[in-house]
């Protein structure tokens, strides 16, 4: 794609920033369909990036395969956790990427229906503590100490989301725009350095989106997780990324601040006919 | 060589049975996802119906083709009635459901429908009349495939180009295949979801019956525990061969006869079962999406 | 609750001791008879269950037995250990005299343990396991038919020598009794020397079909087949063979040697050998036990009815000679006293086997099991 | 209400139609009798009419409690019953002494006949509690579980006639036998999917029945092994009352035991994840969970239980045979699950103690059992999927309060 390339240039990462996640010409083919074509692309500390594109651009099955569910088959996915080693991550399960530190959320709402809201939460704590069977049946200091501290931090972060009124409450009962709140907090659980956020605003009303809005970037800030995301909504990607990539057709065809998105005539080719500004 | 051709027989003859039950299996998993462990009972149903017609109907009188036709079809047409009927009723109401609830309840339902006939016929083994003619032209093979193999393997063969035809070439087929596609897309687009439904259980069980008639023919007994052991090993050749996929099942099917007359040939019968399960698992681990399935993604 | 205490005690306390609790004024004599009723081997168990209530219903019409009347106390086992063990308890819980039973020798050896203990004889109609009688592990056991091992010496002689059979194939159905019945078969034909086991398998029951092991009966070239199992399983094999155009003799056990084989097996039946308890049905109990059945329930009787009615007879019997129902006397006449049962003229040898029973050879002629002399 | 009639009657003449062959006709082709059954017609009709109108009543009441949900009314699906009372100390904690009392006098009050099938009602409980866990709670349906039962049971038959073992140290071999081959079989089906999973269960189960019938050298095969000692109690003599009475005091502790661990685990880090893994695997995964671990040692756990109470099985029985772990006892100790409750302790006991109780109390339905059992999944599925009693919302204790922490 050498159109593309000068693009790539001319918005260079601010220097300052450390780079977290570093995506090399990622493929993914299913059969004989290329879904997702030699996508670059770089997330820095502090960041909220945002990923966008029409219907079936593949921006979901990117997610994918960073996230290891599905195993890329071709370029390389790198991360660069903070104080520590880089490493390769294609081919990792998911729960190692979790585990290094970059959490998600679904663009189809996946919570456990049958579980409370904290014990969803308490899920994402899952890499973090280390109880094992022994530990569980004996219940001894250690265990305990560990239980009660998850529960805080559990609780914690349904106070940041606002939902500890529903921690007792299966999560099925919950409302949509909690339900999709409460993701986020399971993700952030896990103590991610990035977080991952497939379509966050996706069937919420205009003041869901607005506190989703203030919640993303305020995760951003004062928990130091970069964000990238993939939006439908042109209002809060403009309003709260600082760097947006354009994918279509799998093919990546644009990147760059949201003011350089929004002339960018290839966007705009892309999105004839769509509502850039809804 | 005689030998093998002897075992590739009664392989394919065992493969062809387990094929036609199997298809029902592939076909309800296709469009619902629901392992419709009641399958089995269907085919068993059907061979007990038409056990009891043809035994009424030898008693006024009747003979030969006659019985074997009227036995048959009633059989079918019963079969396709309980088939249908146990959607209705185990089946329906759970359709969103979590994925184990409609599977317990087909467990349920198997269980149910043995021990019915259990307790409404006997739980002694009934002979059941040989309706199957000897043919003569058959005799000089006929220790290596005799009048009623033949009888099965094309009887078989025929139900499965049928059925082919109906789902290539017909509306119903083409909802059908709508529907496995995507159940929520082709009722947007007009299908009747749950006539679809009913139709493939109804198919399913017409061809279950098929095999439970020609079975109880061939082998001359049948109680009300045939079913059980059939309708998993259907199930195994179904998801031997990819579940969902109807070229699949049939292949599943005759690779799992042929595995069991082999081994059961060359190495010993006590260890049939072990066999077929072990190639089940062997190809599960090998191939999670049998030999013809395609690698499902999970949409996510 | 403190009577319950004491009631619990003064119980552990009957049942340590050897005397049976009933030792007391007991107004009848029971008589537990356990068996599958239910389930699919309840045709096993049933008709020794009606022949039991029949002889019982007979004696107390007359009065009873030393002046008491008999109660039959039917326990249902399934022929499941864990069921048994269950039944054996309630048995010994309701304080009976006598158990006849159980059929299935599985079930008879987990139940045997708690009679032992309690002091109470059983007599089984059915059990053929060898080791019941001769391990000597259970001396309050008794049967009213002979064991496995017999049959299959008289299976294995009459293959070699009235067949003349030289390749022998055996088959059988991986169960305790068709199992056992094939490696005595085995053991007695590799003894005698005449003959070689061509081919030893295990079939599985409830397989669709047993074309490919029919095959291989047939590559090794056997001149005979024994199959070890039930009818169900024989018939198919027997019908299979004929598919197969294969004309070698059959020989089954008494498991096979029924009605349910020559209705299911059909026209294929004709020429098949079993073994079987010997006819008996010249004799004058057996020929009225039978008339009895039928004129009460309207149908022959089933499987091992001839036994079960023998086992309650020499039970009664034991009892009468007796004069009561301690272990001690009940062991002494099973053991002296010889009865003239529906299975002929009987008395228990030490080991609890009946002297008197055998097997003979049949052969399924126009429809029919006759007996071959 | 009008409507219902007719479309119930409808229904009983389409029943009516469905069972004419099997329920009216039988057939006898050796003696070339029919026999004409018109009375079971009658039955059919009204039965398949009454249970027609309860059907839609039921039906309707299902769809309406739905709809409560779905409008998320909290006052509609309240807890049932049964649930409320459990929860309330008052009622709580007498029944549960009353249940202690009744518990220990029970072998006293009763003959061992009563106590024997206790004992074996017992173990299906253990039984049920360890399924609990691989079903209910990490969602792998196993349909061979009873495979480690027998396990557990021959470790026991096994290592008592090879080298003697006594019941006590063959006790935690066989627990430890069963969870290893729960690990064993869970390593080549960590990839499928719940159905493949059912089959591949059904499969191991029937493997291991026909292994132990066929490897005669250890199992002895199809003849069982006999003469299994029952649980010592240092070396003393008892009889068979008391060996009974013992072991059913024997098997409350083990329930107890159960209860305890499983209950431990459920409310930890372990369990949260075998729930977690149920309600949606590849958020689990996404969430940081080893799915790999978590399914195994979900299996090795659930496995652990069936080949602990299968040495208690073997010594109770004293006597195995492969004929006490067909696919029935799978089907059974799964229907305890399900009608108990999925994750319900509780349930799972109760359903435990119905399930085998009832058929050795009610001996003439005996034939009918398998019959109600099947009956029974199917209408819990549809009507009650929760069970009898409802997996209980578990709460968890509030945070530390952060003054107090910084006061510490």
């Amino acid at each position: 794609m050498p159109e593309t390339q000068p693009i790539l240039e001319t918005t260079p990462i601010p220097e300052t920033r450390k780079i977290l996640l570093e995506v090399k010409d990622l493929t993914m083919d299913f059969g004989g369909l290329r879904a997702v074509d030699a996508v670059s692309l770089n997330i820095c500390a502090g960041e909220i990036v945002a990923l966008i594109g029409p219907n079936g651009a593949g921006k979901t099955t990117f997610f994918n395969c960073v996230t290891g569910i599905y195993k890329p088959t071709g370029g390389d996915v790198l991360v660069h956790p903070p104080e520590k080693k880089t490493q390769k991550i294609n081919g990792f399960k998911p729960n190692r990427v979790t585990t290094i530190g970059m959490a998600r959320t679904f663009q189809n709402i996946r919570l456990f229906q049958n579980m409370t809201v904290l014990e969803n939460v308490m899920i994402g704590r899952h890499c973090r503590t280390t109880t094992n069977i022994v530990g569980a049946i004996f219940r001894g200091s250690t265990t305990k100490r560990q239980e009660q501290e998850t529960i805080d931090i559990c609780y914690d972060l349904l106070e940041k989301v606002g939902l500890v009124e529903f921690a007792d409450e299966f999560a099925k009962n919950l409302p949509y725009g909690a339900q999709r709140r409460l993701e986020i907090a399971r993700a952030m659980a896990t103590d991610p350095f990035l977080l991952l956020l497939d379509e966050p605003a996706a069937g919420m009303n205009p003041q869901e989106t607005k506190a989703l809005d203030e919640l993303i970037v305020r995760i951003c800030n004062t928990e130091q997780i970069a964000i990238l995301l993939i939006e439908h909504d042109m209002k809060l990607v403009m309003n709260i990324s600082q760097r947006i990539y354009v994918m279509e057709y799998g093919k990546e065809i644009a990147q760059g601040t949201p003011a350089d998105i929004r002339s960018n005539p290839k966007v705009i080719e892309a999105y004839l006919g769509e509502d850039t500004d809804a | 060589m005689e030998y093998f051709l002897e075992l590739s027989s009664s392989g394919l003859v065992r493969g062809s049975i387990y094929a036609l039950i199997a298809l029902g299996y592939t076909m309800v998993y296709g469009i619902i996802q629901l392992i419709n462990f009641a399958h089995g009972e269907i085919y068993m149903i059907g061979a007990f119906v038409a056990l009891i017609v043809s035994g009424v109907l030898t008693i006024y009188g009747f003979s030969g083709v006659s019985i074997l036709i009227l036995a048959g079809l009633i059989a079918v047409i019963y079969a396709a009635a309980y088939g249908y009927t146990l959607e209705k009723i185990a089946y329906r109401p759970l359709r969103n459901a979590p994925r184990l609830s409609p599977l317990i309840s087909a467990i349920g339902m198997s269980l149910f429908l043995q021990n019915y006939v259990l307790l409404a016929q006997t739980p002694d083994f009934l002979p059941f009349p040989a309706l199957i003619p000897d043919f003569d032209f058959m005799e000089p093979i006929a220790h290596i495939m005799g009048s009623a193999e033949l009888v099965i393997l094309v009887t078989s063969a025929v139900s499965m180009v049928a059925l082919t035809v109906l789902i290539k070439y017909t509306r119903i087929g083409k909802a059908m295949r709508a529907t496995q596609q995507d159940m929520t897309m082709a009722r947007l687009v007009g299908v009747n979801v749950d006539n679809v439904i009913s139709t493939t259980f109804i198919i399913g069980s017409v061809l279950a019956a098929i095999g439970g008639v020609l079975v109880g023919s061939y082998i001359g007994q049948i109680n009300f525990y045939i079913g059980f052991m059939a309708g998993v090993k259907a199930f195994t050749a179904a998801v031997l061969g990819g579940i969902g996929n109807i070229p699949g099942a049939v292949l599943g099917a005759m690779v799992l006869g042929l595995t069991e007359a082999y081994a059961a040939g060359y190495i010993s019968s006590a260890y049939e079962d072990v066999f077929a399960f072990g190639v089940l698992v062997l190809i599960l681990i090998l191939r999670p999406s049998g030999l013809l399935g395609k690698a499902v993604t999970q949409k996510v | 609750m403190r009577k319950s205490v004491i009631k619990k005690l003064v119980l552990v306390a009957l049942l340590s001791m050897v005397v049976p609790a009933t030792g007391f004024a007991a107004d009848t004599i029971k008589i537990g008879v356990a068996g599958p009723h239910t389930g699919d081997l309840a045709p096993y168990g049933i008709p020794t269950m009606e022949a039991a209530k029949m002889v019982a219903e007979q004696v107390n019409a007359k009065g009873g037995v030393l002046g008491k009347q008999i109660e039959v106390i039917p326990m249902d086992d399934q022929c499941k250990p864990e069921i048994a063990t269950n039944a054996a308890t309630k048995l010994v819980s309701l304080d009976v005299d006598v158990v006849i039973g159980h059929v299935c020798s599985g079930a008879t050896k987990a139940a045997l343990g708690i009679y032992k203990e309690a002091g109470i004889i059983a007599v089984s109609p059915s059990a053929t396991n060898p080791p019941l009688t001769q391990s000597g592990d259970y001396p309050n056991f008794y049967r009213t038919i002979a064991p496995d091992d017999d049959q299959g010496k008289l299976a294995a002689e009459f293959v070699t020598d009235k067949l003349g059979a030289k390749r022998i194939a055996i088959l059988h159905d991986k169960g305790d009794y068709g199992k056992g019945f094939a490696d005595f078969s085995k053991q007695f034909i590799e003894a005698g020397g005449k003959a070689e086991v061509v081919l030893f398998e295990g079939i599985t029951p409830g397989a669709m079909d047993y074309s490919a092991v029919v095959q291989k009966v047939r590559r090794e070239k056997a001149d005979a087949v024994i199959f070890g199992g039930y009818h169900p399983e024989a018939s198919k094999l027997v019908s299979q063979m004929k598919k197969k155009r294969m004309k070698i003799p059959f020989l089954g056990p008494d498991g096979v040697k029924g009605d349910g084989f020559l209705e299911i097996a059909g026209k294929n039946a004709e020429g098949v050998y079993a073994t079987g308890p010997m006819d008996v049905s010249n004799l004058a109990v057996n020929q009225k036990a039978k008339a009895d059945y039928v004129s009460k329930y309207g149908k022959e009787p089933g499987t091992f009815f001839d036994q079960g009615y023998a086992a309650m007879q020499t039970v009664l019997n034991a009892i009468k000679v007796s004069g009561g129902t301690e272990y001690a006397g009940l062991e002494k006449a099973l053991k002296s006293s010889f009865v003239d049962t529906a299975v002929g003229k009987i008395k228990f040898d030490a080991k609890g086997d009946a002297e008197g029973v055998g097997f003979s050879v049949f052969q399924v002629q126009n429809g029919k099991f006759v007996e071959l002399k | 209400m009008v409507d219902n009639f007719k479309r119930s009657f409808l229904v009983a003449l389409w029943f009516v139609f469905l069972t004419f062959p099997l329920m009216v006709v039988k057939v006898n082709t050796l003696k070339n009798i029919v026999e004409w059954r018109w009375i079971n017609m009658l039955w059919v009709a009204i039965g398949a009419f009454v249970l027609s109108l309860v059907w839609r009543w039921a039906m309707a009441r299902r769809q309406l409690k739905s709809k409560a949900a779905e409008i998320g009314e909290e006052g509609l699906v309240k807890p049932g019953l049964g649930q409320r009372l459990l929860e309330d100390p008052k009622v709580f904690k007498p029944v549960l002494i009353v249940l202690a009392l009744v518990t220990i006098v029970f072998p006293l009050l009763v003959d061992i006949y009563q106590t024997n099938i206790m004992v074996l009602a017992l173990i299906f409980v253990v039984l049920g509690l360890g399924l609990n866990i691989t079903v209910g709670l990490a969602g792998l349906l196993d349909l061979g579980y009873v495979a480690f039962f027998a396990v557990g049971a021959y470790t026991y038959g096994v290592l008592n006639t090879f080298w003697g073992f006594g019941f006590w140290i063959s006790l935690p071999i066989g627990g430890l036998m069963g969870a290893l081959f729960g690990i064993a079989l869970g390593f080549p089906i960590l990839r499928l999917r719940g159905d493949y999973l059912a089959i591949v269960t059904l499969g191991f189960g029937s493997i291991a029945k026909i292994v132990i019938e066929n490897w005669e050298e250890v199992f002895n095969g199809a003849k069982g092994i006999a003469g299994i000692p029952r649980p010592g109690f240092f070396g003393a003599e008892m009889n068979i009352a008391s060996a009974t009475t013992y072991t059913y005091y024997l098997m409350i502790l083990m329930v107890l035991f159960t209860i305890f661990i499983t209950n431990r685990l459920k409310d930890s880090r372990i369990g949260r994840a075998w729930m977690a893994l149920r309600e949606d695997e590849i958020a689990c995964v996404a969430m940081g969970v080893d799915m790999a671990r978590t399914k195994l040692s979900a299996y090795a756990f659930g496995a652990f239980w069936a080949g602990l109470v299968g040495v208690v099985f073997a010594a109770r029985n004293t006597y195995i045979n492969p004929n006490s772990f067909t696919f029935m006892e799978s089907a059974l100790v799964l229907s305890i699950v399900v009608m108990g409750g999925m994750g319900s302790i509780i349930g799972v006991i109760i359903a435990a103690l119905v399930l085998i109780l009832m058929p050795e109390y009610l001996r003439a339905f005996s034939e009918y059992r398998m019959l109600m059992f099947g009956a029974v999944m199917v209408l819990m599925m549809i009507f009650r999927p929760e069970g009898l009693i409802a997996n209980v919302r578990r709460k968890y204790a509030g945070r530390t309060v952060k003054t107090e922490e910084a006061n510490a």
